[in-house]
């Protein structure tokens, strides 16, 4: 029953106590970027996930005989593998998608997420725990991206998911879709998650201090010095 | 010359990486707390990019173009950056320790930046000629310094602001970023021709 | 083939890297004593620099290179030194686990105001401003900055006072250096009596600023049996190597301003 | 020395070949039905700038062109030939303009006698919802019709002659660099069609 509960919980921390947009503000990158309109967070959300499951599960498979000295380009030449894949089959079956998403599709690879899930997670459990973190994780930053996207899209655009919502309440404001609004938007958002979960955990330091660079770890941000 | 010059302006101001293109927003504000750390980070990043486009343009031009791999041009670059940088820190770490101290810290977190992978992949698509991908990475660095000690100037006047509660933090942060990246918009009607 | 080609060039690549990184790394090697990795794995890791170096890595060079002992470290408390010492093969040693106290009890009831401060959140802003709002110069403004600092949330601020909740404090000290009014105070944790006051004024003066303020009438003194106070400029100080924590100074305190704060830590 | 520098070495080009095997066999599956996505998605576009053609040959490079001694503009990218059941009624023009966000790439579609079939912008990063108008065919369908001997000239207010077309609000920069790569796709047709 341990064990059960344990996978679940693994499952679950990505989704709220350890949202990796909201809280850990890891994968700014792309959830920035590619969310001006809520179905864009959804194609990036889910190709996201895919590379993470995978990557975690390799990642956790082969990291016994891995040597220190190559572990990064090792972990990071697996992650390359399953983004271009994603890359490939998205341009095959999805070409619509493909062309909103662009340049992000690549840019997985370097989504602090996965990186940060491989050193942090799949570095340490087996891949059964690895594979449910990376769903957990996966699924967390689908959330929060589809959710910035749909605020942005209704308040910038007007529509939801293509659908006119709002067009003609009110005037949309442009801004939204640019780049200053994507900091608004997150920043609220961000103030939102902190005020409903309670502020015990907020300040929780990402524990491993990997040092990868995740805003929210003050280990990071100190830069090792006092 | 007047083409240099022209993406040199263009990659700094008119398409700044962070606060425009959204590329290198992880560090950003990560490291932009005290702006002794931004300019640490800063200078990490510019040598590492100028690095990192020239090693990646020739291993774009000699191996993949010829062999038509372009579809390899991921997991080429990615593996070149990080062992560029792996290679820079150990080398780094024992010729000059004193820079290390100060530098060195943010080398790892170099490897997952998006600025350097995204700006290896822009002059793919613009195929740019050596120099100007040099120019075009060495431009970029300088853009992302110039928000990075601009950002922290502006965080570290945010410590002894009253914010609200929830607001605390990062939220606070985000907003003033986005206060920050709607003067970069201005930049945006810059035409260099 | 179309797929040895692809094969052929990054893994080539990859072996050129592998070569290059584990050579490198082979001839850039740094001596690092691997006994410093080991004891960094020891030590909390909270990098608050209460040791006085920079951070734990600082800390874990200076105990294996200079043989500092591992006591530096307040934060990890007995279960941390005692480790590193075995590891090191130095003997524990007695450790002097300090606290850090708020020597005031000036709260918005006890003390007089002498304006309304209604500036940023920040006892160094306040401090500015003729020495903060409270009419007695030497107490607790309540604003804040202590809190701000201290890594393991131990302090609260409450009705304009902060007081440290003793169970989570480590004795980091941060909050010492950070207080302007310096009242805060790292005091031996078994040492249960203190005088919670700062004030130096004379004995009208403070009855009239403060409900609970040291008016320096030394009944403290002449009743300690071990004489372990000491009058310093109109303030009774309690000096923690003698208190015998009788506690008959608290009782004889007409202020009410000597507490008794054992704190059962270890 | 094995240990150290040998077994990390191989490890790595083993990973880095299990995971590029994997990666050259999906591309392989893959492969054809990108291209073949590429060239839909490519005929369509070229079909809706000169909808009443039927095939187009393929492109032209602006080299190509050079070589056979037409003296092409630096903007123009590539040209197709449009046919209709048989014999080739007119051209396609992929060219390339630079306008508020950078460079856009614009397809004109004309026949042999510089009437202009349709008019679409491929890819722009121009601000949405400014310069991003510039994009539906309100803005486009003012090049339908003859080609003027000389250029275009963009009007803020409402054109009153053949040759003036109306600047999008907010957007002149936009509306000029449309305006700019449909009159250069206009000059090489003149030359092809007049000279071919």
């Amino acid at each position: 029953m341990a064990e059960r509960k344990k996978s679940f919980s693994v499952l679950l921390n990505g989704l709220i106590k350890e949202n990796p947009t909201f809280r850990l503000l890891l994968g700014m990158c792309p959830s920035l970027a590619v969310t001006t309109m809520a179905k864009n967070g959804l194609g990036m959300g889910a190709a996201a996930t895919f590379v993470l499951v995978g990557s975690n599960l390799v990642i956790s498979l082969i990291r016994k005989i891995v040597p220190d000295k190559v572990r990064i380009p090792a972990y990071i030449t697996v992650i390359a593998t399953f983004t271009t894949i994603v890359q490939l089959l998205m341009a095959a079956l999805l070409p619509e998608i493909n062309k909103q998403l662009g340049i992000f599709i690549p840019l997985i690879v370097v989504n602090c997420i996965i990186f940060a899930r491989a050193e942090m997670f799949a570095q340490k459990n087996g891949p059964f725990l690895s594979v449910l973190d990376g769903l957990g994780m996966g699924a967390g930053f689908t959330l929060a991206i589809t959710i910035i996207g749909s605020v942005r899209e209704i308040l910038g655009a007007g529509t939801w998911m293509g659908i006119p919502v709002t067009v003609n309440l009110f005037e949309p404001a442009i801004m939204f879709i640019l780049p200053p609004g994507g900091f608004l938007v997150m920043g609220f958002l961000v103030a939102l998650f902190n005020k409903l979960t309670n502020k015990k955990d907020r300040n929780a330091e990402c524990e491993t201090g990997c040092g990868v660079g995740c805003p929210g770890c003050s280990k990071a941000v100190n830069g090792g010095e006092a | 010359m007047k083409e240099l010059f022209a993406i040199l302006i263009g990659a700094m101001l008119v398409e700044n990486f962070v606060l425009t293109k959204f590329l290198g927003i992880c560090p950003f504000l990560g490291v932009s707390k005290k702006t002794s750390t931004a300019l640490g980070m800063s200078g990490a990043v510019v040598f590492v990019l100028v690095l990192s486009q020239a090693v990646t343009w020739l291993a774009n031009e000699y191996l993949l173009v010829p062999n038509k791999l372009e579809y390899l041009q991921t997991i080429t670059f990615i593996l070149v950056i990080a062992a560029l940088v792996q290679f820079v820190e150990t080398v780094l770490k024992k010729l000059m320790p004193s820079l290390y101290k100060s530098l060195g810290v943010y080398l790892p977190l170099i490897t997952t930046n998006c600025a350097v992978l995204g700006s290896a992949l822009i002059f793919v698509e613009r195929d740019y000629t050596f120099v100007e991908s040099v120019v075009f990475g060495f431009a970029a660095g300088l853009g992302f310094t110039l928000a990075l000690i601009l950002f922290s100037g502006v965080r570290e006047r945010l410590e002894t602001a009253d914010i609200p509660e929830a607001f605390k933090g990062m939220p606070i942060t985000l907003i003033a970023a986005s206060l920050v990246s709607i003067t970069f918009i201005g930049f945006a009607g810059l035409i260099i021709s | 083939m179309s797929i040895i080609i692809p094969v052929a060039v990054v893994s080539g690549l990859g072996l050129v890297f592998g070569l290059g990184l584990s050579y490198a790394s082979k001839v850039f090697e740094v001596k690092v004593d691997e006994r410093i990795g080991a004891v960094r794995e020891m030590l909390p890791g909270a990098n608050c620099g209460a040791c006085g170096y920079s951070g734990c890595d600082g800390l874990a060079e200076a105990i294996v290179n200079e043989g500092v002992h591992a006591s530096r470290c307040p934060v990890g408390g007995i279960s941390v030194v005692n480790a590193i010492s075995d590891y090191m093969g130095v003997d524990e040693g007695s450790i002097d686990v300090n606290v850090a106290r708020v020597l005031c009890q000036g709260n918005c009831d006890n003390v007089k105001m002498k304006y309304n401060y209604l500036g940023i959140e920040d006892c160094h802003a306040a401090n500015v401003l003729a020495g903060g709002m409270d009419a007695c110069n030497y107490g607790c403004l309540g604003l804040g900055s202590c809190k701000k600092v201290c890594q393991f949330d131990a302090i609260v601020v409450e009705n304009g006072l902060a007081s440290i909740i003793a169970e989570k404090c480590t004795g980091c000290g941060n909050c010492v250096a950070e207080c302007p009014k310096s009242i805060i105070k790292l005091i031996p944790v078994l040492s249960g009596f203190t005088v919670k006051c700062n004030n130096h004024d004379k004995g009208g003066v403070a009855r009239k600023n403060c409900k609970v303020g040291c008016i320096g009438c030394q009944r403290c003194v002449k009743v300690c049996p071990s004489d372990a106070i000491t009058m310093v400029e109109n303030l009774a100080v309690i000096d923690p190597q003698k208190c015998t924590n009788c506690g008959q100074c608290a009782e004889v305190c007409p202020q009410k301003c000597i507490t008794n704060t054992i704190v059962k830590r270890f | 020395m094995f240990k150290e520098i040998i077994k990390p070495s191989l490890i790595l080009f083993l990973v880095c070949a299990i995971m590029t095997g994997a990666l050259a066999y999906v591309n392989s599956v893959t492969k054809p039905i990108i291209d073949e996505n590429n060239i839909i998605a490519e005929q369509e576009s070229l079909k809706n700038v000169y909808n009443d053609a039927d095939n187009f040959l393929d492109a032209k490079t602006a080299e190509e062109l050079k070589s056979e001694g037409i003296d092409v503009g630096d903007n123009i990218e590539k040209i197709y030939t449009a046919q209709k059941d048989g014999q080739s009624v007119g051209y396609v023009v992929a060219v390339f303009s630079s306008g508020y966000g950078g460079q856009m790439k614009i397809l004109v579609g004309i026949d042999n006698d510089l009437n202009i079939e349709g008019v679409s912008l491929t890819n722009h990063n121009e601000t949405p919802g400014l310069g991003a108008n510039a994009a539906d065919p309100k803005f486009t369908d003012q090049f339908l019709g003859k080609a003027p001997e000389t250029t275009y000239n963009v009007v803020k207010s409402v054109p009153n002659n053949e040759n003036e077309i109306q600047a999008i609000t907010a957007a002149t920069v936009t509306s000029k660099a449309v305006t700019k790569g449909v009159d250069e796709a206009v000059a090489l047709v003149r030359l092809m069609a007049g000279g071919a």
